[in-house]
């Protein structure tokens, strides 16, 4: 027996339609998503691969690069939204998992590089004899593939296992996360840990047994992580939809009320924190071969809280505001280091005031915002 | 186009900015100066200026756009290894060319790039002869200290290497390494006194640009003394001594391929060249106390060098100008007439040990007859016998 | 191994045998961590579905519950009153495992140990409760709020892949009606005054269906007309859950009691109808006042 | 006197009080009755400077204050006694009085009668408002609000969570602040009865408006305890 | 060596040049030379000259120019420049070389305390060579304390004797002084000595003066992790105030100390050019200058920016970011992007020998001692004082402390220019000791935050403990590991530690913590 039967038997129950579940995407979304999807996987490499070099519709080499980069740190937003935006947690350790990422993938490429039997360049030199145990697997690819999500998804699992358990929270949180990145860091930067010093791993000229500087390659590479960060949108977005996801939100804003329905924030924590981490993860891992270098200052703390960044001005608590985010502060970034070397930092670091103050909820708060305003004048004509 | 754009790609803001500011003002001088005096091939440069922000992947990212965007004909650029090595599959990938201004641990050699800075051959293994000779004051046991990154450990390596081929023994040999902006050399200095009671000591070290501030004025305050335990640094120059009081440091040494109190027509002349330009563009800092130092000499040997050889190919076509590179020479400021060797993409330059003085200026007290071909492929290095001195064509 | 590695876990193991049978006292969270908590049906044959013996708290050598010994019958609805400061909130505290005794054992039926599990875990054995101060997540709508409250499956996969079922639905609706915020389903909870928040926080317990409830001055900031409603509401679920209501509104008292215990000090002081211990001198003199 | 005129009140778009018009004499009680959500809180935010108000006029000794910062207004002497306590948890009991007299000059000491008539607080003086029980926060709150002696006290629901006898006090003492000091108090309460007896005057409201007023004495006659309850 | 005649003739001119010109090996035979046979006057004038790089030569002369003036060496008067003259060089080698030259002569005619460092100087670089110079000193000598200094420096030449039983001899004599110096001579003596019976006493000499130098080097670890521990604690004190009592995620707090630091760099400048002749006490008013350029920035962010942010600590994150970035831009537009000279006044320079083998350095007692200044100040204000107290009242519940009367406005903007000013101070202290430049405040913001979170936030005797606990052990593990990996273990050790204590050292306890 309980409650409801109880109060079945004398409650006068009235028919009350109850918000039903929403769908993953509207139908403009659906569209919109549909549109990306053709940008990246059809429109971009008509544009960079047959469209002449001259013509104005050419998408030249450098977009490519260029986006192909930022698209990486946009899945890095995305992830960080997923914990700090809907759960609550800001993490300053995003960085590691990008890195580590990216490290995986730049063995895989220094091995592939350097040729079947040899050592990569730096260990040459600095004489090693033989790769050191964590070298182990780095010449399979299939390794390498899962190990990118293994790799950050494990140490995120430990480290995340001790951390929530001893209920650790906000910036204690926050602060012990970066004093992870930043011992990983120096970790990384002593040359005889074994991954490159603070050079970290260059050079890379083969994947897949393929040339890595070709043209197409880079476009294959672009389309992989363009239809990847759309995955992970649409992942996230089913996450946050989910009652899962809606958890989190409750562990954000009353953990002890969450208690207390029930549900024990452990594993849930642990569980988008793991997530998380592993977007970071392969986002760094497609990173790598599209820029070219992996070292350690991707886990410098100022890396890590860029991160934060981007998904802030881009709107946190939503799922389009970190991508806009991290296209707008490194486009913004890219474009100004050339256009104004001397006085860029200026414009940066004023955007960063100038949202917060006037842009509480981010670029897409403000979108939201017009869009509602001019919804309303419209409703207000029609009435 | 009517002028000739030329990529300069230096840290401007972050943690390189220090040291990367001035070397962009003495490309822009020497840019200037060059058009002053009508140009390239009948052309103006045109220098595009970037700030890498001390983010080295997005010096990748930028370098590709001064190749592609820009089509610039050289870049000038890059201190740090990283930088180097992060920019470096961009210049091969698309066969353009970069001047490399600044002294590095050596091991590599790309047909794209020239390197106008030292090899450890060209500076480091000197100064230690220097100090194991009897004016260097007879070092028998040696403190290998450096920022714990790629070329402090590789040109500590290679210095092991040398020692050893001298007789020093390891427990003659201490070698310590600190972070990356490390600020608190107590202990090290510590360290090092304790050490140099065993013995009579010398200190090489190759601390970042950063952490020197603290570590000399830890030295000065531990009251070690030149006379008794000298130190002999390869990232220490003029510029780094601004942000100290050189008064305790007087006798401490530095090895490089140029000071600016070298005394010849040449260097006073740029010398001049350089204030007036400071003053005239109110450069902040060299307005007022204008320094000159070995990678900006670097940068501007670099810059006439690769002049010279645009005229000799008559052509701005990378493949001609690297052919005309080989052999060029340049009277450089130290005094000497420097030579691109004609394989190695490396110059061939003196080297020069100097001590602190109180005004922050270097004493020369040593230095060789002729200029010192670089060995990029440092022997002491294992495997390194096998290596061409040339770079791979590709 | 070497006999004398051997000999050295031997005596490991001894020791750590006696230190086990000697740990009368919970081991807190730790202790709680490893154990999965024992699905199904409390124990209430002994007729009590809550047992707390001589239980002990005291904060920084406050004495904040001092020898407490309490118990309760399935279906009951008990009353707890006493002044402020008596160890009320903190007698659920413990029995919610927000805080842990000093000294003292809590038993939930007669076989299920509280002190050895953590929060969620006795949320999940059945025990509801409704803070002093209401806490609700304010940042979700008042519909969102309920569903979690919801008793089902509480693991991770499971709320990735949740759906509300029809009848669950339906008990959602009964639910908001009762509470009185069929209007408010997609407001914002944090957009609630203080009264319905009250509300949205029992109605979040009803869907929990608790086999315990505890509610922590639940009429208070209500009106007199609401408080009326809640008394009829909790009078309805009695006898298929068992009830403990703490309030200092004695009107309401007098509505729903049949039993009710005073506190005071950390421990009971009386025991008995609202009647005997309004008559009762000691509670007239710390209580109820002249 | 307080004299609160036609005051409109939004909150993200909701109109909440809807020309609300509340006066406040010195010397009475003045109560404020209403259901949950009617809007009670909201009035007595708006009162302190708490909430932005649209439009409307809040005069208190004659002068316009609807302009003035919260901290402005309390210097006029007005006090307030939060819903929900809000006591300072970190910091201890006598801090928490102390801020009560922050526009007093720095000397000024707690005064004494406040521990007369809540012992409790003496004996836990040094312990953080955050660790005491409910009802004890709650009259640390209403101590605080009186500490600095205000010419106008408002109280939303000052009741709420706090022991009989206790209730019984607060009620002696309020009726003794308006009678001998001359206090204006407005008085925002559930528990009827205990409003009933207080009241020099009542208001009630009803979604954002006033929908009755009068002398206290005509509660009873009028039927206000039905009126609160439909 | 000729220097057991006491000097009795003149200094010639060709004594001088060749003191002055040649290759190192001939000048130092000629400088000793002329210690032994010159006029004392004038061969110390003239080493201090040659020390000081004041010496010119040409055309078989040797000048001592002093300013624009040019001295005959030989008769100290005012003498003319011929064309064509070079510096005297002056290295490592000959700057030891006069030391002991200067020493040598000051042994016979210098006064009390001259003779008694220059017996101590004696004992550097002793040969056997050096006896006969040093039984002549011995016998002339009145004072005891030269005599004792005088007996070790005789002991430390004799460890180079032909004769073992004088070695013996001599390294029994030299254990009883444990100074880093006899340390040098015996090891190195060690290291060449045949004799296996003198190896023997030489060992136990070694370990005997080992024995006694240990405690310096522990009393020095324990001052170099007090030290640092100092300059945490300065760092995070500001921090402590605005982010621990205010809740502002301060990014740019590193940005306000290198406005102290640079204030600094402009006062010293101000003095230099105005009145050098109070140049040495320009930190004493460089202090009060940090702290108001610093507080005054402080105070223009928070009006600009940081009130309209209270409650949403995360976003003031974003805000203090970009105030940092614009920050260190506006010093790299103003002062350049190297770093800047800031010079240690002469009373903070060289140290307090406290033991043979441990000096502390003044700058470093000095900042420890200003370091408890400024907590002192800070927590007098915080605890003591009605500001302090509306600080804590207002950051917990803003709207319910202005109902209170408090102008909270007011009090924001004060605490905040009070947390920078401090802030202010530690990049004035910090001047001393590091760099100056744009960058200063970046590579102290991650252990700034450090240190406030692991004292537990808000409590200001946390920071306390904090910053000397990871001082302390920070310098203890790095005697043993190395720097590099004594900071990744401080930094796992803080991890670990945030396990045990998930609210930091100071934990509140109880409801108030919920609250
Ligand atoms: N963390 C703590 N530190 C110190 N004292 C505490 C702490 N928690 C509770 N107390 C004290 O313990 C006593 C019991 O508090 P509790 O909240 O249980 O009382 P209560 O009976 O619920 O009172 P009320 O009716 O006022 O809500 C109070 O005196 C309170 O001040
Ligand atoms: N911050 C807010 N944002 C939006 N709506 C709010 C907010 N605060 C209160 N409301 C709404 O305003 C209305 C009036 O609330 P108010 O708190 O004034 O009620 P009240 O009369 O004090 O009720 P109670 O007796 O329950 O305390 C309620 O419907 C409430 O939901
Ligand atoms: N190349 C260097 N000095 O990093
Ligand atoms: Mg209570
Ligand atoms: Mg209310």
């Amino acid at each position: 027996m309980n409650a409801s039967t109880t109060l079945k038997s004398n409650v006068f129950v009235p028919v009350l339609t109850l918000p039903g579940r929403k769908p993953l995407l509207t139908k403009a979304g659906w569209s919109a998503f549909m549109v990306a999807l053709i940008v990246v996987c059809a429109l971009a490499p008509v544009l960079n691969l047959w469209v002449a070099e001259g013509s104005v519709f050419h998408l030249s080499d450098y977009a490519v690069r260029l986006l192909g980069k930022i698209m990486c740190y946009a899945i890095c937003a995305l992830a960080m939204d997923l914990i700090w935006g809907y759960t609550g947690i800001l993490s300053l350790g995003h960085g590691l998992f990008f890195a580590l990422g990216g490290y995986v993938m730049g063995m895989y490429l220094s091995r592939q590089s350097a040729g079947a039997d040899e050592l990569p360049a730096f260990m040459v030199f600095l004489a090693w004899k033989e790769l050191p145990w964590f070298w182990a697997l780095s010449d399979s690819f299939l390794a390498t593939f899962i190990l990118i999500f293994a790799v950050p998804g494990v140490v995120a699992f430990v480290f995340g296992w001790f951390a929530f358990r001893s209920r650790i929270k906000g910036v204690y949180f926050s602060i012990i996360t970066q004093a992870l990145t930043y011992a990983a860091m120096l970790l990384f930067f002593r040359n005889e840990t074994g991954f490159g010093g603070n050079n970290g791993f260059t050079d890379f000229k083969r994947i897949l047994g393929m040339p890595l500087a070709t043209q197409e390659m880079r476009m294959a590479l672009f389309v992989i992580t363009g239809c990847t960060l759309l995955g992970f949108f649409l992942l996230a977005r089913w996450l946050v939809r989910s009652k899962f996801g809606r958890v989190l939100q409750a562990v954000r804003d009353a953990e002890t009320r969450v208690m207390f329905s029930g549900y024990s924030p452990l594993p849930y924590k642990l569980t988008i924190w793991v997530i998380s981490a592993m977007m970071c993860g392969v986002a760094g891992a497609l990173y790598v071969p599209q820029v070219g270098i992996i070292n350690p200052v991707e886990m410098s703390a100022a890396s890590s809280i860029e991160i934060a960044v981007w998904t802030a001005v881009g709107g946190r608590g939503t799922l389009v505001g970190p991508i806009v985010g991290a296209f707008a502060v490194n486009g913004a970034k890219s474009w100004l280091t050339v256009a104004a070397p001397e006085f860029w930092l200026y414009f940066l670091g004023g955007l960063f005031i100038v949202v917060t103050l006037f842009m509480p909820h981010g670029i897409v708060g403000v979108v939201r915002k017009l869009r509602s305003k001019l919804q309303g004048n419209k409703k207000a004509g029609v009435a | 186009a009517d002028t000739i754009k030329v990529g300069v790609l230096h840290a401007l803001s972050g943690t390189m900015a220090i040291s990367e500011t001035a070397l962009k003002d003495m490309a822009l001088m020497t840019i200037e100066d060059i058009n002053a005096k009508g140009g390239v091939l009948g052309k103006k440069l045109e220098p595009v200026v970037i700030d890498t922000a001390s983010n080295w992947p997005l010096a990748a990212e930028q370098a590709k756009q001064l190749i592609s965007q820009d089509k610039v004909a050289v870049t000038f650029g890059c201190w740090t290894s990283v930088c180097r090595k992060s920019v470096l599959p961009v210049y091969e990938e698309s066969n353009a060319l970069l001047f490399y201004p600044v002294q590095y641990e050596g091991e590599e050699l790309s047909k794209n790039v020239f390197y106008t800075g030292a090899a450890p051959n060209q500076q480091a293994i000197p100064a230690v002869e220097y100090l194991m000779g009897e004016d260097g004051g007879s070092a028998k046991r040696w403190v290998l200290l450096g920022t714990d990154y790629v070329y402090p450990r590789t040109a500590n390596k290679i210095l092991r290497a040398f020692l050893k081929s001298k007789g020093v023994a390891d427990k003659d040999i201490m070698e310590s390494y600190t972070p990356f902006g490390h600020s608190d050399y107590q202990t090290i200095v510590a360290d090092i006194k304790k050490f140099a009671a065993g013995g009579k000591t010398a200190v090489i070290s190759t601390i970042n640009g950063d952490s020197n501030v603290p570590f000399y004025k830890e030295l000065g305050n531990a009251g070690i003394k030149a006379t008794d335990v000298p130190v002999v640094a390869f990232s220490v120059g003029e510029e780094e001594l601004r942000g100290l009081d050189p008064k305790p440091l007087v006798g401490h040494l530095a090895s490089w391929n140029y000071f600016m109190s070298v005394k010849n027509p040449t260097n006073e002349a740029w010398i001049k060249q350089w204030s007036a330009y400071a003053k005239a563009k109110k450069l902040p800092g060299q307005s007022t106390k204008p320094l000159t130092n070995d990678p900006m000499e670097a940068t501007y040997v670099g810059i006439h060098m690769w002049k010279q050889a645009v005229e000799k190919a008559k052509s701005l076509e990378v493949n001609k100008v690297i052919a005309a590179m080989a052999g060029q020479t340049f009277k450089a400021p130290s005094g000497f007439t420097l030579t691109m060797d004609a394989k190695n993409h490396h110059l061939h330059k003196p080297v020069l040990i100097g001590e602190i003085k109180a005004d922050g200026q270097f004493n020369v007290v040593w230095k060789t007859k002729a200029p010192v071909k670089a060995q990029p492929w440092s022997p002491f290095i294992e495997g390194n016998d096998k290596k061409k001195d040339e770079p791979e064509k590709k | 191994m070497t006999p004398d590695l051997l000999e050295a876990g031997a005596t490991r193991m001894r020791t750590a045998a006696v230190k086990a049978a000697q740990n009368t006292e919970s081991g807190g969270r730790s202790a709680s961590m490893a154990r999965i908590a024992t699905p199904g049906e409390v124990d209430v044959t002994h007729g009590r579905i809550l047992y707390l013996e001589d239980v002990h708290v005291s904060f920084d050598g406050f004495k904040a519950i001092n020898g407490l010994n309490l118990d309760i019958a399935p279906g009951e609805l008990r009353c707890i009153i006493g002044p402020n400061g008596a160890g009320k909130t903190t007698m659920m505290d413990i029995i919610t495992g927000k805080t842990r005794p000093q000294k003292g054992s809590v038993f939930f039926g007669s076989t299920i140990d509280l002190l050895r599990h953590n929060e969620p875990q006795i949320a999940q054995l059945g025990i509801g409760r409704k803070f002093q101060k209401p806490t609700v997540f304010e940042q979700l709508t008042v519909f969102e709020n309920l569903e979690l409250a919801l008793k089902t499956h509480k693991g991770v996969k499971h709320s990735m892949f949740f759906k509300l079922s029809s009848e669950q639905g339906d008990r959602l609706a009964q639910v908001l009606h009762t509470i009185h915020l069929a209007g408010s389903v997609n407001r914002m909870a944090g957009e609630l005054s203080h009264g319905q928040k009250q509300w949205l926080e029992i109605g979040m317990l009803l869907m929990q269906d608790p086999k315990l409830l505890l509610l922590d001055e639940p009429v208070a900031g209500m009106t007199d007309d609401e408080t009326a409603r809640t008394a009829e509401l909790f009078l309805r679920l009695k006898g298929k859950h068992s009830l403990m209501v703490v309030e200092h509104d004695m009107s309401f008292i007098n509505t729903i009691s049949e039993k009710v215990t005073v506190l005071c000090e950390g421990s009971v002081l009386a025991e008995g109808t609202l009647a005997q211990v309004q008559a009762d001198e000691r509670v007239i003199e710390v209580y109820l006042g002249r | 006197m307080l004299k609160v005129d036609n005051l409109h009140q939004y909150y993200s778009g909701s109109h909440i009080l809807r020309g609300v018009s509340v006066t406040a004499q010195p010397g009475k009680v003045t109560v404020l009755l209403g259901r949950n959500g009617v809007g009670k809180t909201t009035l007595l935010k708006s009162l302190m400077g708490l909430v932005p108000i649209k439009s409307g006029a809040i005069e208190w000794k004659g002068q316009p204050i609807h302009k003035l910062t919260p901290y402005e207004r309390a210097r006029r002497g007005i006090g307030f006694v939060p819903q929900g306590r809000e006591i300072f948890g970190r910091l201890t009991v006598e801090e928490n009085l102390r801020m009560g007299l922050a526009y007093q000059s720095g000397s000024t000491p707690i005064p004494p009668d406040l521990y007369e008539l809540f012992p409790v607080l003496k004996q836990m003086l040094h312990r953080r408002g955050g660790d005491l029980s409910g009802g004890q926060q709650q009259q640390l709150a209403i101590a605080r609000a009186l500490a600095p002696a205000p010419g106008l006290l408002i109280l939303d629901e000052p009741t709420e969570g706090i022991q009989p006898s206790i209730i019984k006090d607060i009620g002696r003492v309020v009726r003794m602040l308006a009678k001998e000091r001359g206090m204006a108090v407005l008085l925002c309460e559930q528990y009827y009865d205990f409003a009933e007896e207080l009241a020099d005057a009542y208001v009630v409201m009803e979604r954002g408006e006033v929908i009755a007023a009068g002398p206290g004495a005509e509660m009873q006659d009028k039927g206000i305890q039905k009126l609160v309850a439909i | 060596m000729a220097l057991s005649q006491a000097p009795a003739h003149a200094l010639t001119a060709e004594q001088a040049f060749a003191m002055a010109d040649g290759d190192n090996n001939s000048r130092i035979a000629a400088m000793q030379d002329a210690v032994a046979t010159g006029d004392v006057t004038r061969v110390a004038d003239f080493l201090n000259a040659l020390r000081d790089g004041q010496v010119q030569y040409g055309a078989g002369r040797a000048f001592i120019v002093r300013g624009d003036q040019a001295l005959d060496p030989v008769t100290g008067k005012a003498t003319e420049l011929p064309e064509g003259v070079d510096d005297a060089s002056t290295n490592n080698r000959m700057r030891r070389e006069i030391g002991n030259a200067q020493a040598a002569l000051n042994l016979f005619v210098g006064n009390d305390s001259e003779r008694l460092s220059a017996a101590r100087a004696m004992l550097q670089g002793a040969t056997p060579q050096r006896l006969p110079m040093l039984d002549k000193a011995l016998a002339k000598e009145s004072s005891e304390a030269v005599k004792a200094e005088l007996e070790m420096a005789r002991s430390a030449a004799l460890l180079g004797s032909s004769k073992a039983a004088e070695r013996t001899a001599a390294a029994a004599l030299l254990a009883q002084r444990a100074t880093p110096a006899t340390r040098l001579l015996l090891s190195e003596q060690l290291t060449q000595e045949q004799d296996e019976k003198v190896q023997v006493a030489l060992k136990r000499a070694l370990a005997e003066v080992n024995d006694k130098l240990a405690w310096g080097e522990r009393l020095g670890v324990a001052f170099t992790g007090i030290s640092l521990g100092s300059i945490l604690l300065l760092v995070a004190l500001g921090l402590a105030i605005t982010y621990g009592l205010m809740g502002v995620i301060n990014m740019a707090h590193g940005e306000l100390m290198m406005i102290g630091a640079y204030a600094t760099y402009v006062v010293q400048g101000v003095f230099r050019t105005y009145v050098p002749e109070f140049f040495d006490w320009y930190l004493l008013a460089a202090v009060p200058a940090s702290f108001m350029a610093a507080a005054l920035v402080g105070a223009i962010m928070e009006r600009g920016v940081l009130r309209f942010l209270y409650g949403r600590p995360l976003e003031t994150l974003l805000a203090t970011w970009g105030i940092s970035l614009v920050l260190m831009q506006l010093v790299r537009t103003f002062f350049g992007a190297q770093n800047v000279a800031v010079e240690n006044p002469v009373w903070m320079s060289g140290g307090w020998q406290v033991l043979p083998n441990l000096t502390l350095p003044l700058n470093r007692l000095i900042l420890i001692v200003f370091a408890f200044a400024v907590l002192a100040g800070v927590a007098y204000i915080i605890a003591r004082t009605r500001l302090g107290l509306f600080v804590r009242g207002v950051t917990q519940n803003r709207p319910i402390a202005s109902c209170m009367g408090v102008n909270t406005a007011r009090v924001d903007t004060m605490a905040f220019a009070l947390g920078s000013g401090i802030a202010g101070l530690a990049g004035c202290a910090l001047s001393q000791v590091g760099n100056v430049g744009p960058d200063l405040g970046q590579s102290y913001i991650v252990d700034a935050f450090m240190v406030v979170v692991l004292g537990g936030v808000g409590q200001l005797a946390g920071t306390v403990y904090a910053a000397l606990g990871l001082g302390i052990l920070n310098k203890f593990l790095e005697g043993w590991t190395g720097a590099v990996l004594a900071k990744i273990a401080v930094l796992v050790f803080i991890i670990a530690f945030i396990q045990k204590r998930p609210q930091g050292i100071f934990a509140m306890k109880g409801r108030s913590a919920e609250a």
